[in-house]
């Protein structure tokens, strides 16, 4: 299988005295076609990765090595001018919160159209007539009034929905969606998740899909990645990992999560002593990163 | 909100506040002359570095009056209006506005009328008209700084009561068994103290302009050098003595810079979640 | 509902400017003062004062000459002024324009500078451009537009003698205006000299008012802009493939403009009180200039007059703010 | 019982879409709420956005005060006592708030923060003594000591929730209320705060707040699920996640990703859907026929069912000559039915005249408001058996074939809570209703398989000419007819409309012998 992408060894970091570390040698491939997981808590560098990707990174932030190759070219560094594919076109995005997503002071037809226009170089009514189609490949019923709206007379779901008809406009080769169902509760979640799992099928793009939960993940994706510390400690496939997770952290976080089909009682948090070990691990690969580049 | 002035040193302002207390409290020692004493014959002298002498380091207006002496005087006049004028328009504006925010009901439904009914007319005009009435003079000045501005603490503070008062720490307090009028003042006021005490420096950089104004127009003391009436006798010389009413604004000017910086930098050094 | 909404804020003005005539009519009346005492000629007689005092109504009790006001204002007559011998009414319509031109201009000048400055500001987010465009505007907003008068006056008035510091127009000017818009009817009568003269004129007070306004509109505009810009749908915006600059103008702007008419709407409002000592200093015959010299004259009915007007014109700024408030959000126009 | 909620409403003014005038409608946060709460125990209440759940935790806990609707606590109603007679309760109900940092005074450190707490409540009364306290109660929620000198900003998010727990338990309060307190924490430390709580729980109760069902489980031994501002089920945690009553439960649970490999999983959704909702009827375009429709509840089940859109109605009456008024106002869609469910000739005329029913609503019953010894014969007694158990008997007996010609349908029993344990005061119709839910229980099951539903509608006391002489909380006739019709549309077998209905049926449920006791005090005269 070809890969979209591939992130080889990415250490990106805060360029200060000395660095903070945000991706310790990180990584990650998205084979064509696949829906490529990538979970982890808060701090794991997640959505830096993605951040990387798109070329939107923190101010300060500098590529200490590694290297990153989108369809085979080389990205050399952070700037996203120099992204070997068109933002918006090939490379597209689903944001977490679809209720401060879209512009609220436009009409969900602009907002739609605007990036045929700039791409496909429709003209407008053409460019209005592919919304139309789109709107209803996500399931919107009577699209047409749905594109003379602003975006606060729609719930959270269409909102979502919207999003996610934009994200697959031009039919895109990789789809980066950053949590796309945190913020909906869990039945429009479910529901979200069934579309973005057809969308990227029937558009056969590929995906990463970036989430904290590992229920979610186990549900829509092909490959799986566990981070923690700026580092991917273990990739699997979806199967694979959910029955036999080989990282003691993999493991752990899955007994730490509630199931309502479990006793609370058996229930495990994460044990203060695999916290001090990974903590320390990190600690010894900051001071070799140290002394790599700060010497 | 911009936080990164160049005029980050509050030390030049801290330097400009204690000239303008030190020259307003040892007024009579510091001035060379009698602001009040002319002499016609050296009238319109100009400062000593435009050609003037060292004995009138300002010059001399119309009269021959010592300018250096009356912007000494003047300082006087400015700081004692602003100081009672500000503490009183907060006293009466930071009550009302606590009272109004977290009570609510008609309290504050007749305070915010008021507030509204006040604010929806061009203040200068309204203070001016107020001194008008009641006649010039000093006090005169210091009761229309009053009048006009507790509005302006008073719907501040009340706004911000309004939104403390909605955080989950009040109602944690409500929880803890704390009495309203013990959240109000332990709890909340502490939170609205930061804001109140920028509120009160710009009050007063604004209160020496408001008695600028009146004694612009004629409506201030006319007994005691103000720095109002110095730039009023300015305007009607300007061409001939810039300086007569170039001074006076220059003190204005930096004076009221002063008080600015020095209620951001007093806001940013008393609160402890902008200090982290 | 919108056109509702609109009729709500027509018919809470009329109490707002009543309350006002109120407040300012027993204010008068409490003078210490008798403004027939500044009429009178040394040496006249009391029955002479009796006279004047028929003849403005002034000896008649306050509630009867409330009314009598009120009546007058129903009808259009806003009653005579004392000082001048005119009637108010003639008065304020021939000094009307003049204000109007002023505060117009600035109002555009005060727009123009706080949009370019927030845009450029976070255009050039964490460089020198932004750090001087921060002191410029903390320090426009820190001195109020008296403070401007003055220095405008005396750096670009008198130790730079460019523009002139006094008055309108220069009389040496041979223009016959048939209104009293004279910028807009010499655009349209093509007297460029004219213009150019009224524009020489209008600069320092303009100025003088646009940059206390500018710098407060700036700041609050620029909160919220920098807010927009974190905000969701800039990220989607970015990565839609829209240059920095495009996103602020198309997309975060207009957003950013709604909490700013909001916070800043009343500011709009108080530069109307502005001109008052704006054009005092400047001699500009506005009615700012007329209301100082009637309230130094103890001129009641005029005093009256220019208050109501300027307390119309106030509530006008107002309704309009919230117009194009509306027009801009599409929450409230969808209603 | 520690807390008993009954009823419990609450409705704020709209204040976005307030007008000078007029200052906001009323919005319904929450309506007939109804549970109870023993020393010990842990309840969780669930519900998606915008399901009144927090408003409902900061109603219990008098935050808000409720519009309607009764709170005990210890066995006084707290619902409409002022902030200041609240003090006793104060201490004991604490309250934990779901974004920590601003429920912690930005301004006060940790130490003072907690301290406060013990010194209002006068656990302590000198600071020293509150200080050293602080400190336990940190070593208790696993803080180190030295974070008392820190301000709130300065912790993570997972230790301001130990704070906010640490302060909950300062006053030791008989009752805790948590509000979504896990919601925005990492998976690890949301374990380790659940562990904490389970362990605190053991000194008090709890009311835990949350959307995730998953949580709830962990912690609590009772289940509140909420929808939209209603109580949809409330139930023991074990009982309600393996054998979830409600759809919506259902559906909730059936919509949680449990963190496994299963790619079938977001396909099963869609399917299920479709079948239920081929599976529950609509009340729009159905062929209903209502008994007893000219008064009391029937009239009110006529007026529901017309403004949901039934197509055709045949209302059935003795007299249907009170009827004609109603008839020409909404002609064709209206049908009198002269009938009287004890005849059996009047009955088969009647199904032979309505072959397009798919909705049979059987309202039609009589209450003699005699005892059973001390009533003077036993016309009474036979009469109500006669109308409420035959004459509904022999109405779904022969209905029964029309429904399942037209697909299955549904029918309404309209019973009584007086079903499920005798008021002596009426003691004769409480048999006669008990028989008829027997009955019901025997109809639903035989019926089963034709894919009839059948409905039993359990209210309290209606407002209705034959409650005329109870005196005491009565529904609205309306709002029983609301819930019955619900419930065909969501396939739900047995309703409790009702404050007093959800807390007998609920006290049942508990202690059944209480409830008789309870009941049998009301004696006759």
């Amino acid at each position: 299988m070809k890969n979209i992408l591939e992130i080889r060894d990415l250490i990106v970091g805060i360029d200060s005295i000395p660095p903070t570390w945000i991706l310790r040698e990180a990584n990650l491939s998205i084979g064509e076609g696949q829906i490529v997981g990538l979970v982890g808590e808060s701090g794991a560098g997640k959505t830096m990765v993605s951040r990387v990707i798109l070329g939107f990174t923190p101010e300060g932030s500098r590529v200490f090595g590694g290297e990153i190759h989108f369809c085979g070219s080389k990205i050399s560094d952070l700037n996203r001018d120099s992204r070997p594919f068109l933002l918006g076109k090939e490379v597209t995005y689903i944001p977490q919160n679809p209720m401060t997503a879209l512009n609220p002071v436009q009409r969900i037809n602009d907002q739609m159209t605007d990036v045929l226009i700039r791409y496909l170089q429709l003209k407008p009514r053409d460019a209005t007539k592919r919304a139309v189609s789109l709107l209803s490949e996500v399931q919107i019923h009577d699209p047409e009034k749905v594109l003379k709206l602003y975006p606060h007379q729609l719930s959270g779901g269409m909102r979502q929905r919207v999003l996610i008809a934009i994200a697959f406009a031009c039919n895109p080769s990789l789809v980066i969606a950053d949590e796309p169902t945190t913020a909906l509760d869990v039945t429009v979640q479910k529901e979200i998740l069934g579309l973005i799992k057809r969308m990227q099928s029937s558009h056969g793009t590929s995906m990463l899909f970036i989430s904290h939960d590992l229920g979610v993940v186990s549900k829509i994706c092909d490959v799986v990645n566990v981070m923690y510390g700026g580092q991917v400690l273990e990739t699997q496939e979806a199967d694979a990992l959910f029955s036999a997770p080989s990282h003691v952290y993999t493991k752990a976080l899955l007994s730490a999560t509630p199931r309502y089909d479990r006793p609370g009682d058996l229930l495990e948090p994460v044990s203060d002593r695999l916290v001090t070990e990974m903590g320390k691990t990190i600690l010894s690969w900051d001071k070799r990163a140290e002394a790599c580049f700060y010497k | 909100m911009p936080t990164t002035s160049v005029f980050k040193i509050s030390s030049f302002s801290i330097f400009v506040i204690v000239l303008l207390g030190f020259a307003a409290l040892f007024a009579p020692i510091i001035a060379p002359y009698d602001p009040m004493a002319q002499d016609l014959k050296n009238s319109f002298l100009p400062p000593f570095w435009l050609g003037g002498t060292s004995e009138h380091l300002l010059g001399t207006d119309s009269l021959g009056r010592d300018l250096l002496s009356r912007i000494i005087f003047g300082a006087r006049a400015a700081v004692y209006v602003s100081v009672i004028g500000s503490f009183f328009a907060a006293l009466i504006g930071v009550v009302l506005g606590l009272l109004s925010g977290y009570f609510g009901g008609a309290l504050d439904a007749l305070i915010s009328r008021l507030v509204d009914a006040w604010m929806s007319f061009p203040s200068v005009l309204l203070c001016i008209v107020l001194a008008a009435v009641i006649g010039p003079g000093l006090e005169t000045v210091i009761v229309a700084i009053i009048i006009i501005d507790w509005t302006r603490f008073c719907r501040v503070v009340r706004s911000e009561t309004i939104v403390q008062k909605s955080s989950d720490y009040v109602s944690a307090a409500i929880i803890g068994g704390l009495s309203p009028l013990k959240i109000l003042i332990k709890e909340v006021f502490p939170n609205i103290a930061p804001l109140l005490v920028t509120l009160l420096t710009l009050e007063m950089g604004i209160a020496i302009v408001v008695e600028a104004i009146l004694s612009f127009v004629g409506l201030s003391s006319s007994h005691i050098p103000t720095w109002g009436g110095l730039i009023q006798e300015g305007r009607l010389y300007v061409n001939q003595a810039w300086w007569l009413m170039g001074a006076p604004v220059f003190c204005i000017v930096v004076v009221v810079l002063a008080f600015n910086l020095i209620g951001d930098s007093v806001r940013k050094r008393i609160d402890p979640v902008l200090r982290a | 509902m919108f056109g509702r909404y609109l009729m709500l804020r027509l018919l809470l003005a009329i109490p707002t400017i009543f309350c006002v005539a109120v407040i300012v009519f027993v204010l008068m009346r409490i003078v210490p003062g008798d403004p027939i005492s500044m009429m009178i000629p040394p040496g006249a007689s009391p029955d002479d004062i009796e006279n004047l005092r028929e003849i403005y109504g002034l000896n008649k009790p306050v509630l009867d000459q409330f009314l009598i006001w009120l009546n007058g204002i129903a009808e259009g007559d806003l009653g005579r002024s004392i000082s001048l011998k005119l009637g108010v009414g003639q008065l304020i319509l021939n000094r009307l324009p003049a204000t109007l031109e002023l505060v117009i201009l600035s109002m555009g000048i005060a727009i123009f500078l706080a949009v370019t400055a927030s845009v450029a500001a976070i255009r050039y987010k964490d460089t020198l451009v932004e750090r001087v465009l921060d002191t410029f505007t903390g320090v426009a907003q820190a001195i109020p537009d008296f403070l401007w008068s003055l220095l405008l006056l005396l750096f670009f008035g008198v130790i730079l003698p460019l523009f002139p510091i006094t008055g309108r127009l220069d009389p040496s000017l041979s223009f016959d205006p048939i209104t009293n818009f004279y910028f807009f009817e010499a655009i349209f009568t093509f007297r460029l000299d004219v213009v150019w003269d009224l524009l020489a004129h209008l600069a320092l007070p303009s100025f003088a008012l646009a940059f206390p306004l500018a710098a407060s509109l700036s700041r609050v505009l620029r909160g919220s802009l920098s807010e927009a810009m974190s905000q969701d749908y800039i990220t989607l915006a970015q990565v839609k493939g829209y240059s920095r600059l495009e996103v602020i103008t198309k997309f975060a702007l207009r957003n950013a403009l709604i909490p700013t008419i909001t916070l800043s709407g009343v500011q709009f409002a108080f530069l109307i009180g502005g001109t008052v000592l704006v054009e005092y200093i400047f001699s500009y015959p506005g009615l700012g200039n007329l209301a100082i010299s009637a309230v130094v004259q103890r001129d009641l009915p005029l005093i009256q007059g220019l208050i109501l007007t300027f307390a119309v014109m106030f509530v006008i700024t107002n309704l309009l703010i919230d117009l194009s408030y509306a027009l801009i959000n599409p929450r409230l126009r969808g209603r | 019982m520690l807390l008993q909620v009954r009823d419990l409403s609450l409705s704020l003014r709209d204040t976005e879409n307030s007008w000078f005038w007029s200052r906001g409608e009323h919005v319904n946060i929450f309506n007939g709420i109804n549970f109870d709460i023993d020393l010990g125990q842990s309840l969780g209440i669930v519900g998606e956005s915008g399901s009144g759940k927090t408003s409902l935790a900061k109603t219990i806990t008098r935050l808000y005060q409720p519009s309607r609707g009764s709170l005990l606590f210890d066995g006084v109603d707290i619902s409409s006592l002022r902030e200041n007679e609240l003090g006793s309760f104060r201490s004991k109900v604490q309250f934990i708030f779901q974004d920590a940092l601003s429920a912690l005074n930005p301004r006060q450190t940790i130490a003072q923060i907690i301290s406060n707490t013990l010194m209002n409540f006068s656990i302590e009364t000198s600071k020293s003594a509150a200080l050293t306290h602080a400190g336990e109660l940190l070593d208790r929620v696993g803080l180190p000591r030295s974070y008392l000198s820190r301000y709130p900003h300065q912790l993570s998010g997972g230790q301001r929730q130990r704070v906010g727990i640490a302060r909950a338990i300062a006053p030791k309060p008989k009752l805790i209320v948590a509000d979504e307190i896990v919601s925005g924490l990492d998976v690890s430390t949301q374990a380790q705060i659940l562990a904490l709580l389970r362990e605190l729980r053991e000194d008090g109760s709890l009311i835990f707040i949350s959307h995730d069902l998953s949580v709830v489980r962990v912690l609590c031994d009772h289940v509140l699920v909420l929808r939209e501002g209603k109580q949809e089920e409330l139930g023991k945690t074990v009982e309600l996640f393996d054998n979830p009553q409600s759809r919506y439960t259902r559906d909730l649970l059936a919509a949680i990703p449990l963190p496994e490999y299963d790619p079938t999983w977001l396909d099963r959704e869609v399917e299920r859907k479709t079948r239920d909702t081929e599976e529950c009827m609509k009340i729009q375009g159905a062929v209903v026929f209502v008994t007893g429709s000219n008064r009391g509840i029937g009239a009110a089940f006529v007026q529901n069912l017309i403004s949901r859109g039934a197509s055709k109605i045949y209302i059935a009456a003795r007299d249907t000559s009170k009827l004609q008024n109603l008839v020409s106002e909404n002609a064709g869609k209206l049908v009198p039915v002269e009938l009287d469910i004890t005849n059996d000739q009047q009955i088969a005329r009647a199904v032979a005249g309505a072959s397009d029913v798919n909705l049979l609503i059987n309202n039609a019953g009589v209450n003699g408001n005699s005892a059973l010894i001390s009533a003077n014969d036993l016309a009474s007694a036979r009469d109500e058996l006669d109308v409420n158990y035959f004459g509904t008997l022999a109405m779904c007996r022969a209905f029964a074939p029309v429904l399942k010609k037209n697909g299955g349908g549904a029918i309404i029993n309209i019973l009584s809570i007086l079903s499920r344990v005798n008021l002596p005061a009426c003691g004769s119709y409480c048999v006669s209703k008990s028989a008829a839910l027997s009955m019901t229980q025997g109809v639903r099951a035989e019926l089963a398989g034709q894919k009839t539903l059948v409905v039993g509608v359990m209210p309290g006391a209606v407002d209705t000419d034959m409650a005329k002489s109870f005196e005491g909380p009565k529904e609205n006739p309306n709002d029983v007819a609301n819930a019955s019709l619900d419930a065909v549309e969501q396939g739900t077998e047995d309703v409790y409309p009702g404050g007093m209905a959800q807390g007998v049926s609920q006290g049942l449920a508990g202690d059944p012998k209480a409830v008789e006791k309870e009941f049998a005090a009301y004696l006759p005269g």
